[in-house]
């Protein structure tokens, strides 16, 4: 494949296709809606099912079922409509079949408007829904990124029979980047020793998130647990920029990471030493590898385009050690370099003010 | 090298087309490139502007509050970006359409009266390509050369004529481009 | 006629899409009777082998234990959604949702009526008991005018309820639907007709003709606190005037199959 | 009239009825007696004149599947039938 | 009012009575479902409003509605009907208009069963939806507590024109315990500033959460963590048992918190010191205070009826100074006090064979 | 008659519940001319004072700044279920819904089906336009079989997408509403005839009857990529034969007040 | 015929030429020369004739309620008219 | 002074409602109590039990592995509970439907034929009310006539007959309850 032009939502389209995406499920909601409607003209080209859905909440819906069916199904929507599948996802992960969810954010709470966030940060990482589990989050930063993660995110998804989700925002959809496509994947049929395909010489598979009696459900939320604690300790996945030497650490993820980048090379320019940690999966949060930072470092500063709430896990994994810091816009602002840089700067010269640490 | 680019003006004036053009040509020329457009809480009419990052080095944030160069095509637009404009850098004024005075002095500004012209070659739609290489003839972000390359063949299946009008209005913007005198410079 | 010797022959037994577990229902509870019919159609039409049923949530939660085929759980009336879902990456298979009226007429009509405006090539088998029988007997949308329930103590009142809802004339309206019935399951001639209808509502999506849903009249002896055979008659009296018997829309292609 | 019998399958009975209530030759009882594990009375063919004539009216209205119903047939009969369906 | 016998799920709804609440929707969901049937019969008896509504998703755009006419409005469910309701809490928030949800928890995830379980923290406190907010989570532990937090839910909600959780479980809920009503509050007509009750001699009042204009929705945001900083410093509730001088903290909210309060007293009586420290207001987090305690104890002990979600926040409390460990239950499994005194004592021998700290 | 002196009186003006600020729709977009029938109904009946509109998400999102009434925004489908909280605790009021086709039709059925049929005294106006609006011309559960739009590119394949949902048939067979009516806004004729049923809608709540309905036909010149003439045309020609314009339900009650 | 005649809100207008071609008199024109604040062409009222009889069928058909129209009527007519509907 | 006792049995057996008359009598005593029904998956048919805490002092964990009283009213709930009930604690039986054997020595177990003498009586129903007052006999938790009276007030406005019978089993099974030969005292 070329290096292409190509749109964020585009490429994430294109991408589950190459990855042999087989059901895509949605209902419109801007910024994501050119994402639905590629996939509208290209899924039937392939032959392959494209729904509009009559809503989030039968999207999902029809995800969860196609993917019992063991191929590989998607859905994509924003904030409000991913609101809406938070019942279906929970349904997902306790009935462990493999989905892949992508979330173009936009601003918040309530209607809001279609510009770029990342409020939806504790919504995905937290619990999508309601019960014990964690999805694994993926946060790209820029087309080709975004088109990488789309194929781990199937990837995972399958390997760990857990639902994934790519989380991007209203900026990584509408942007175009120069950015490569995988080659097509061949479609393979997976699963076939729980999916239903019908009860062929075979007992009955049966898919269900039903376990009346509280030691059964215990028993499934141990086996949950299990999984997720090996995708906690083997899946943590990030990027840094300028670490080394880095007395100060700027955290951001997604587009606010990205942008970052611009600032925190400024501020290198200037002399400040200042790094940057891009966390790719968002759960599992890369706790290890920001706690060995947390070892060298005087300071985070976590930049969000929310309020704050990937901070909540900055502060987690530096355990009390370095101050963390926040800098954040809200309600669809994308922030500039210019004032990340300021953040930096100020926070900067209070650290030199401040004794070394040790 | 790095410029920021950014097109701003009404919807259907060809803004967000403009800036894909350049992004096209930066890929065409081995560059690193961003576009992004803001895209407006409304349907259509409204503003339109997007942003376009061309680098030499892979580039970290698509966006900027002070661009190196801003291409604006209404009031509006100048009376936003104007004052962003980076220190040394350009703004392209499309003079048929813009009534406002400019008053910074420390940018190149140059004035190129593109709605008028594009009528008088046939076609108002021409206007973006106008700017755009008139653009390009004060700063080469990207080479003509290329640029006509990628458009004729965006164009793609369309009329020859269409091809040449729009090849014609690229070389009249770039020597309208070449010969304006900075605003700055004669103030 | 001679007749030579006398034999003994097995001429009901239960059928092989039924699993051989007791169900959890109540007693008298005719859910038991719709499972059974679906079962006996699934064996008859040869088809159990691919087949996918998906279970509501509801009294019939437990769909998938009883019947021999692979099976999912939907969300509370999500069945339709999930089932367009599988239907669509397997369009051989023989998809059907089981659902009561509380998961397919409240919490689920904005799907249900999707998937048959859609034309989804499913089976659904809608158990209408006039009651939401799982969560221990609130108003259901179908519940009866003056019908008390737990969550209508005082007998349900239209004005400020509103009315029953009829999803077999509803489904019927749409242009997409192929085959859509109502049935009841209060007695034995009835019962059989009901079966007919599940049949030719297997046979409509066999023929890959779209859409098709046979509604079940069925008792809740234990909500409506009734004994069983009160329950059947209590269907009788109130329920078949309000919910009329009948085939509500049969496409001709239908007709055709039915005639065959 | 043929000649038939039930058998009912006792432990998943649940004493609803229905079947007594539906057969034509009332030749279907609940036990008094007994219970089943689930504590229910089951249902029992109670036949001794022979009248039940296996026509599985019962089987049909039982909710819980718990009638096989059996028919006395003639060979030549059933062969005939047989045949027909060929 | 005298003291009675009262099961919880009733004595919420008569305590929400109580409160004047003028309007109940809702739809039926163990172990809820005696809420909205008390409600069926006694709404309409006082004539006020009662709606089945035909899901939790109408249910909760139905309250949105009444709280816009400016009553007292509200609704109840369980886990997964709370996932269902998430679009519409954001909505809520944003627009700012009183709201109380009650939430009776049951095992998830997905369908799960109806046992109690306290497994819908992280999707009531991080937030509940799309967007930038916390709803104030108020979690009793027993019938007369609910009851109390029922008549503080609504006049926070009042206050603050926000949404406010009764954050019960089914054990709560189905718990008969004696307990006393307050009195009926008379029914007053509030928020006549900014409430829709027609444009009668006044300009049209709106309620909406739509600010298409990025800079707009920042400030609505700016306004809103105004808000939300002011109820985070004033309205941290908690309560506290034994803790003067233990060594070893138990933390455990509602259900949890209680049974644990056995245990503790258990340890007690064997000599150990422990301490009991039951949040009430889940958000804000009483972090004030379990911070405090933080610098006196060695060991913070959590207990939940979850996989750990709690967990989160008292490690962020505790800021890293004192090791947080968990026992937890999940799956509708309620714990015994006799495994949470075994956890306790396990705990306590630790800590005893550690160096004591300054 | 002798005419002693002439004067200029003023015949049309824009009506006071419409307020006087320019809307964000598209140049000949028939949004514009519901929102204002509506407001000269209002304006007609003297109860601008006492009403509450709930906006939808779409085009139409913005129907707050539009009319001189309370009002508010409900989540996307939601807005039968908000007005029936209102309608509820301010019974005296008049409430009404304003909708598109895909908040009404494919996101929001179950609420406006369940209001519908609970028989909510509220009044629903339904911009029928066959696509999505505001979120670029995607198809809407109303779109014509063949219709282009961005999520049927090759035009709607019935096949597939099953067909357009008729809502004014199927809220008309609830037994819940008391007028449903179809109505057009492709010519004056049409308009006159819209107003009128705008009218009786209200007038239905204001008599307190229960639910009513209008669906209006309504271009979207900008998605479906025609002038707003050809739009109305389009309107004429296309929807029209597909959704008839007429009454679907109108009980005694309504009648007799049409009547007057 | 009674006489009558239209003012058009020109900010507000948006070009759209419904109300073009909704006049039975054909009197109103779209602009060509001037674009309104808006960028669009307005409607104008270009009735040398004065053959506008004031029936409103313009501003029934505008969808952004940009016209007022008027209409001549004789004094003695409105009372009368007035009396009639008192 | 407290007490966990569990009430366990069929569904319709009248467990629930027994540990509710517990609960109410310690409420009128100025006791603390609580009281739980584990609700199980099904309908009704299955497994019925409720915890009642009775105290002096507020209480806290209305749950409990170990109670200080079982009364078990069929198989399953003696299988699941003798184990449990604290050493020295009591186990009443409803000896008319529970076939197998217990084997605690370091509990009191009282047999209590609650069934057959319901029976007699001539309410089944009445099971439950003599188990109640065969636990109170030995173990007054609250005393009988509180009970009593707080039994009269539930039943209402019954027929005076049911009263009666309702006071009669009350009296008999208390007297069955202290005559009872505990079976770890005979073993
Ligand atoms: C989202 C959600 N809401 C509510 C429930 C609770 N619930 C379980 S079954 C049921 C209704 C069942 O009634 P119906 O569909 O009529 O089936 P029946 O039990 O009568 O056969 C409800 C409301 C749930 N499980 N999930
Ligand atoms: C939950 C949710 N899903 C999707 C959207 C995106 N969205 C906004 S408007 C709209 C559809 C509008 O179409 P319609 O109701 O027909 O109104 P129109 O614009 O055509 O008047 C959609 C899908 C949203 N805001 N919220
Ligand atoms: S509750 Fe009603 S519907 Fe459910 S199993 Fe019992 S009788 Fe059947
Ligand atoms: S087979 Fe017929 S006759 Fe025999 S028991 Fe059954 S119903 Fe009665
Ligand atoms: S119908 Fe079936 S379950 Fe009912 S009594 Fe007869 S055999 Fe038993
Ligand atoms: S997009 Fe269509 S419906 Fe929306 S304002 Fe424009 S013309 Fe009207
Ligand atoms: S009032 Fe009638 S005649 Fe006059 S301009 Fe309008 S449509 Fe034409
Ligand atoms: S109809 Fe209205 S908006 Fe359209 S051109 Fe005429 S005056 Fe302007
Ligand atoms: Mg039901
Ligand atoms: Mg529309």
């Amino acid at each position: 494949m070329a290096v292409e032009l190509m749109k964020g939502n585009v490429a994430l389209a294109e991408a589950a296709i190459c990855a042999g995406v087989q059901a895509y499920f949605g209902y419109p909601i801007t910024p994501q809606t050119e994402l639905l409607e590629h996939m509208a003209k290209r899924m039937p080209e392939l032959g392959r099912a494209f729904v509009q859905a009559e809503s989030e909440v039968a999207a999902i819906n029809m995800v969860y079922g196609a993917a019992c069916a063991g191929v590989r199904a998607m859905t994509s929507s924003s904030s409000p409509g991913i609101s809406l599948m938070q019942e279906g996802f929970s349904y997902i992960a306790a009935s462990e079949v493999p989905c892949v969810v992508v979330d173009v954010m936009r601003g918040g709470p309530g209607l809001g408007n279609i510009q770029p966030s990342q409020s939806d940060y504790f919504q995905l990482t937290r619990s999508a829904g309601h019960g014990d589990y964690h999805a694994i989050a993926l946060a790209p930063a820029s087309v080709q990124e975004a088109i990488d993660l789309m194929g781990l995110a199937f990837d995972l998804a399958d390997k760990y029979r857990h639902l994934v989700f790519v989380v991007a925002d209203g900026l990584i959809g509408q942007m175009m980047e120069p950015a490569e496509l995988p080659p097509m994947q061949p479609i393979t049929r997976r699963h076939d020793d729980w999916a239903l395909t019908g009860a062929d010489g075979r007992a009955p598979h049966v898919i269900t998130s039903l376990q009346l009696n509280a030691p059964d459900l215990e028993a499934l939320n141990q086996r949950l647990q299990a999984k997720l604690r090996i995708i906690h300790d083997t899946e943590q996945r990030s990027t840094e920029m300028l670490t080394d030497d880095a007395q100060l650490v700027v955290v951001g993820f997604g587009t606010a990471g990205r942008i970052a980048q611009t600032a925190v090379q400024q501020a290198r320019r200037e002399g400040m030493k200042v790094g940057l940690f891009r966390p790719i999966t968002l759960w599992p949060f890369p706790e290890k590898r920001l706690s060995a930072l947390a070892d060298q470092v005087s300071a985070f500063l976590v930049v969000e385009m929310n309020t704050g709430q990937m901070i909540e896990d900055v502060r987690l994994a530096a355990g009390g050690q370095v101050p963390v810091t926040f800098y954040g816009r809200t309600g669809g602002v994308v922030p500039v370099p210019e004032e990340i840089y300021d953040a930096i700067r100020d926070l900067y010269r209070k650290l030199q003010s401040r004794p070394a640490r040790e | 090298m790095q410029e920021e680019i950014i097109f701003a003006g009404f919807g259907g004036q060809g803004v967000l087309f403009a800036g894909q053009l350049l992004a096209y040509t930066a890929l065409a020329e081995g560059k690193h490139v961003t576009w992004i457009p803001s895209y407006g809480p409304e349907m259509r009419g409204g503003t339109a502007n997007c942003t376009v990052v061309v680098s030499d080095e892979p580039i970290g944030s698509p966006v900027t509050k002070h661009p190196s160069i801003a291409v604006v095509f209404n009031n509006p637009s100048l009376e936003k970006y104007e004052e962003l404009v980076k220190p040394g850098g350009l703004l392209v004024v499309n003079q048929s359409l813009i009534t406002i005075e400019t008053h910074r002095t420390d940018i190149t500004i140059v004035r190129i009266p593109a709605t008028a012209l594009a009528s008088e070659m046939g076609d108002v739609r021409l206007t973006n390509m106008l700017l755009f290489s008139a653009m390009l003839a004060q700063r080469p972000v990207v080479s003509l050369e290329t640029a006509q390359e990628v458009l004729l063949e965006k164009l793609g299946a369309r009329k020859a004529e269409m091809h040449a009008l729009n090849l014609a209005a690229l070389a009249r913007g770039w020597e309208l481009g070449r010969e304006a005198t900075p605003a700055s410079e004669s103030a | 006629m001679t007749i030579s010797a006398v034999e003994e022959k097995v001429v009901y037994q239960r059928p092989e899409s039924l699993s051989d577990v007791p169900t959890h229902y109540c007693p008298g509870c005719t859910h038991g009777i719709a499972h059974r019919l679906v079962a006996e159609v699934l064996d008859e039409l040869g088809v159990r082998e691919r087949t996918i049923g998906i279970a509501p949530v509801g009294c019939s939660v437990f769909a998938y234990k009883y019947f021999n085929v692979d099976s999912a759980v939907a969300a509370h009336g999500r069945a339709p959604a999930m089932a367009t879902g599988i239907k669509r990456v397997l369009p051989d298979r023989v998809v059907f949702t089981y659902q009561g009226d509380g998961d397919l007429a409240a919490i689920g009509l904005a799907e249900i009526v999707h998937a048959a405006t859609r034309g989804e090539n499913i089976t659904t088998i809608f158990i209408n008991n006039a009651i939401y029988g799982m969560t221990g007997g609130q108003m259901a949308p179908t519940t009866l005018p003056g019908q008390h329930t737990t969550s209508s103590p005082g007998g349900r009142d239209i004005e400020i309820t509103g009315f029953p809802v009829r999803m077999a004339e509803l489904l019927a309206g749409l242009t997409g639907t192929a085959y859509v019935a109502r049935r009841s399951l209060h007695n034995v001639k009835e019962i059989n007709r009901a079966k007919k209808a599940i049949r030719t509502a297997f046979e409509t999506q066999l023929a890959g003709l779209g859409f098709a849903m046979v509604e079940l009249l069925s008792s809740c002896p234990t909500n409506w606190h009734l004994s069983p055979p009160e329950a059947l008659q209590w269907i009788e009296d109130y329920m078949v005037p309000y919910y009329p018997l009948s085939d509500y829309k049969v496409i001709e292609p239908v007709q055709d199959l039915m005639k065959r | 009239m043929a000649k038939g019998r039930i058998e009912i399958n006792e432990a998943n009975c649940k004493g609803c009825t229905l079947c007594m209530i539906a057969c034509p030759q009332h030749v279907i009882q609940m036990a008094t007696d007994r219970v089943n594990v689930k504590g229910y009375y089951p249902a029992m063919l109670v036949d001794p004149e022979g009248k039940c004539t296996g026509c599985a009216i019962c089987a049909v209205a039982c909710p819980d599947v718990c009638i096989t119903v059996y028919r006395q047939v003639s060979v030549r009969q059933s062969q005939a039938a047989a045949a027909g369906a060929g």
